[in-house]
């Protein structure tokens, strides 16, 4: 049999397998490169990006928990200035698609972040990141109100001609409702899901362990949650969907697929594995062969049920 | 580097301390005392995260009567704390963990015409031994060593062995002097005279407290850190600590995985 | 050092210590007496009841997760009636306190079991679960929506005397708000988390593994945010909170103690082992007098963010 | 009961077949054939529920010459399928584990004057083994066995040694006949003359034939069946299976660990 098709396409963008590095979790890329053949990927998310750059939280920032970590590292990042100057010429050499993530604490913000996005020719799409606190409207979180969702998402899709993946918060009652908003204000695709809000407690000291109190949980622990909410929001639009959660496997972001994404995002299995991205594409690939499945985008949305 | 290792030997040296051998590639050798590696406890999910050691030695054996080629090995000195490391005090000869190493920068050799100071409190002795292997060689070097109590006082013979003097203090009396080793540090360096570099590794307030002497006597001074980690290669910002020029409005945060673990004190914020 | 003092108070029930076992995870009590000493636990917690027997969902109906498992039991139950006649003559001969769990379909259906259960003296509480949906309602779920929750708890309130202990589902975007429509209907306390709404796959045969497609997720894997929910609904609400999710030692147990927890309730953990709730209570008791703390409620809220 | 074992020996018996020995407190020497343990596979997390194994066997021994007092030990023989048992598998002499035993109802005996009829397919041996070693006790036992290759084929000396006539079948025909063993087995019974139980385990599509053959021959048939199980105890309502009477609006599920492992095959509904 010849070799199975990885490729997908999200957005117009052609990705050479659906295996992504979730945003946060693999630095600006560079940082693996010795680990992984960064064109081995399917496309490299880099660390949120904010205009100015972002202090982030105070220490500790991680704990781990069973099966999961918590996390609050509190979006440190160098910033759209130090990103061109510094990152960008490394990503320019790497033949691999490079979205980048990002956000901002105003509409304005956001937009101002993707009109200056939209300039760079290295960026082959923009994700946004939405589960950021609204400063301007009492601190409501973009990520968790539709209204407030579709106003960021437009503002962003008018800024630029970059296709526009936005990524989704589990935190909320109904992710679907929220995916709707998305997809109304022209959203390309969708990412999920984001972290859980949790929180660790380290009981002698009697305090958070967290300096931030509470922080988002990633890992294999959320995984069941992220396919439940995968499967909801791709039978419930129309844009191609990012699944994304505790995928650790190539057995892992096949079922994503099944349960109707078009590509994936590892993040949390980076850190045990640096060689994750490219292990699970190739763990993919070998299952299609295994199984005579001569392209994996017969696998989007194959679930029966 | 990202590779296999066999066990080669993991014995328990004082109570909860265990000693651990492993084989590692040849390039391995070429490790700067201070760098560190992350071990992945168990091929599966719990625990999640690697673990963070400091190499305690390097080295390559080739026996003379098995034929066998050189060996190239990293060890680690570990203290029983978590499930990690639980974990991996159960592990026999032959049994493997997935390391990457050699990670971080190391600490600064220095000039080789000044004495070495090293100040090590409980497991923060770890990455001092191949930092005074390395030292010895081209220095002089005086180790102060302390802990809770003497079953915290590891490996003065193997330091002692190099060559190295070696003072010790513990909380209680129950080794050498009764009370901080960084008195007996401070007391040392007020009383002698020429060029001095000190080398710390230990809890945090040991630290502060080598930082506060560093400070007063002018004595320049390298402390390695530890920290929460989970990609230990500047990737995921998990580890960071606070720069000499940090604050709320600028920011200045270091990563202790790959700026450190080892930092000049003077480039840090102590509180 | 004297013993230290255990008991805790809820909603005017003494429990001698703060451990009960969760709905749904320890039968009727009579299935783990061989394991567990029931007048060690602070009080038990029945399987879900309705007024009629329920079939629940087909099989399979359990799969493990990473740290955790989904159930989609469907709420399998006797009914009221096999209850009273079958379970409640054996409940009667333990000395510890029965809290009944139940649910309904409708507004109706929920007051009218309360009224039954009210008539019954073995029983010390009712706990109403309200992640169920509401069939007159287009099946919106009584317990993701604040209003339908406050008149469910309303209902349930003026057809019994007994205490009124509320079950929050952990699958809403703002746990507070519910945690207050409930507290405004005078509910005694609230218990937290049930669970999670998650999915697991079978890449094979391209097929959920549940029978019911999505299922409830426990375990270790959500106790951060359970944690994190008791945190939050502790701060907000005067009445007392009972902590759920993940618990597995005594450990566990005072840190959801120190977020703000009166008692806590343990369900996966005794799947485990049969006689966690006895251990759990055990480790609590040796915890608090090897640091010398002489009863139990000092650690209530304790923690210092 | 809730015990602590120890491994006393566990060894592959074909490629991926494992024969475990554990110690076990004197009273589950009295386990009824067809009742079953579940196993804590590691003293942690991963993985979470227990396993539920089916008894092999069990029995009691004492050294004549260690002077060792009588030890009773359990059985079980387990495939290889994912992580629990994987990690079961490379357990050694002296490693422990945690047990619920026994579990379930077991087989009916029956009348000892009829011929009883074994049928196993690959695993589902595993419950069979001490159920015939009861049953040669009293009655005549054939042992009809079938798996896919003749890897999956176990045991056959250890039944044979009974006094068990034992006929083999496999799918590919490399041990035994070719084809499944229930043909072989329904051949066998339309031939004989007189009074048979039948007592089958193994694969859903195998049961529901040896299912069809009871109802087609009159014979009456216990099965021993799986299923996905949390509690063993009839707590979690996780491991129900449709009884004869179940309809949706007038249910009737039974709880395999507690009403089973082992029914009549005419209690139960067959889709
Ligand atoms: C650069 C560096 C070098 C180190 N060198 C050594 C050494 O040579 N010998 C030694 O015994 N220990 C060393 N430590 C500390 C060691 O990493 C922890 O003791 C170990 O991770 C504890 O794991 P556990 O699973 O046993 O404990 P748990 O408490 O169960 O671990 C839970 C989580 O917290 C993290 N954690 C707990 N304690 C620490 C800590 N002190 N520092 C960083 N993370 C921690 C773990 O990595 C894990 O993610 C070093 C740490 C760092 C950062
Ligand atoms: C009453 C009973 C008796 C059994 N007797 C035996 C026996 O004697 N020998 C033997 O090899 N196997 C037996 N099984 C099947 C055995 O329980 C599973 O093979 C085992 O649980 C697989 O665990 P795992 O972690 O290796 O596989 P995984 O697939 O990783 O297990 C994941 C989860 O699914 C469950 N699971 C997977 N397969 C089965 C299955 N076939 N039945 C029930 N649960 C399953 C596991 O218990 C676990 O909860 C029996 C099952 C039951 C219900
Ligand atoms: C340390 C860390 C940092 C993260 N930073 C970001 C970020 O900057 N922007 C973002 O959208 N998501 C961020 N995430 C979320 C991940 O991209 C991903 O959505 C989440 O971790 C779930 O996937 P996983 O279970 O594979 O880790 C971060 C996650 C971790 C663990
Ligand atoms: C098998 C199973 C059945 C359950 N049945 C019920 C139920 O009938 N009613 C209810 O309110 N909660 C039910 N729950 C939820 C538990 O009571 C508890 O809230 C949840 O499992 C989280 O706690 P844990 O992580 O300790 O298991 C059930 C949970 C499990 C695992
Ligand atoms: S551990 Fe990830 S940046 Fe240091
Ligand atoms: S496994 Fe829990 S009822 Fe059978």
């Amino acid at each position: 049999m010849q070799k199975p098709d990885l490729s997908v396409e999200i957005a117009g963008i052609t990705l050479r397998n659906p295996v992504m590095t979730a945003s946060g979790t693999f630095g600006y890329g560079e940082e693996f490169s010795e680990y992984v053949n960064l064109e081995a990927i399917g496309a490299i998310i880099t660390k949120g990006l904010s205009l100015k750059p972002k202090a982030g939280n105070p220490t500790p920032r991680i704990v781990e928990t069973t099966g999961g970590m918590l996390n609050a590292i509190g979006l440190q990042n160098v910033g759209i200035d130090a990103f061109v100057e510094k990152k960008v010429p490394f990503l320019r050499t790497v033949a691999t698609p490079v979205i980048v993530n990002f956000f901002g604490n105003t509409l304005e913000e956001y937009a101002e972040l993707a009109e200056r996005l939209d300039l760079i020719p290295e960026v082959a799409a923009v994700e946004i990141n939405i589960s950021c606190p609204n400063v301007k409207h009492g601190g409501i979180v973009f990520g968790t109100d539709p209204k407030a969702a579709y106003s960021v998402v437009k503002a962003v899709r008018e800024a630029t001609i970059k296709p526009v993946i936005v990524k989704l918060s589990p935190n909320v009652t109904d992710i679907v409702e929220m995916a709707w908003a998305c997809a109304d204000a022209e959203a390309d695709a969708l990412s999920l899901i984001n972290t859980l809000t949790g929180m660790a407690i380290d009981l002698d000291k009697r305090r958070p362990i967290l300096a931030n109190v509470t922080g988002g949980l990633s890992g294999p622990a959320v995984k069941p949650i992220a396919l439940r909410m995968v499967w909801q929001v791709a039978r419930a639009v129309k844009i191609p969907v990012i699944g994304i959660g505790g995928i650790m496997t190539g057995i892992d972001a096949l079922e994503f697929m099944l349960a109707g994404a078009t590509a994936v995002q590892v993040g949390t299995a980076n850190f045990l594995d640096p060689g994750a991205a490219g292990r699970i594409a190739a763990e993919m690939e070998r299952y299609l062969a295994d199984n005579g499945i001569a392209d994996v985008k017969e696998m989007i949305g194959a679930l029966e049920v | 580097m990202q590779f296999k290792a066999m066990i080669i030997s993991n014995h328990e040296v004082s109570p909860g301390y265990f000693r651990m051998r492993m084989s590692a590639p040849p390039e391995l050798a070429d490790a700067r005392p201070g760098q560190f590696i992350m071990v992945r406890v168990r091929d599966a999910i719990d625990p999640l995260l690697r673990r963070p050691f400091g190499i305690f030695d390097v080295g390559t054996v080739a026996s003379e009567f098995s034929g066998c080629g050189p060996q190239t090995y990293v060890e680690m000195l570990y203290k029983v704390v978590g499930k990690g490391t639980e974990t991996l005090s159960t592990y026999h000869h032959g049994d493997h963990v997935d390391l990457l190493a050699p990670l971080g920068t190391g600490f600064d050799l220095g000039d080789p015409d000044e004495e070495k100071i090293l100040v090590g409190g409980g497991i923060g002795i770890a990455p001092l031994y191949y930092l005074a292997k390395k030292l010895v060689e081209r220095s002089r070097v005086r180790f102060f060593l302390g802990g809770r109590t003497r079953d915290d006082i590891l490996c003065v013979t193997e330091f002692e062995r190099l060559g190295v003097e070696t003072y010790v203090a513990t909380d209680d009396g129950t080794l050498g002097d009764r009370g901080f080793v960084t008195d007996v540090m401070e007391r040392h360096i007020r009383g002698a005279a020429g060029k001095r570099t000190i080398y710390a590794c230990g809890p945090m307030p040991m630290l502060q407290a080598v930082a506060g002497i560093a400070e007063r006597t002018g004595v320049p001074c390298q402390v390695s850190l530890e920290a929460y980690m989970a990609c230990g290669m500047g990737a995921c910002l998990g580890c960071v600590v606070k720069g000499k020029e940090h604050s709320d409005e600028s920011p200045d945060y270091r990563c202790v995985c790959k700026d450190g673990p080892v930092f000049a004190f003077d480039q840090l914020k102590w509180v």
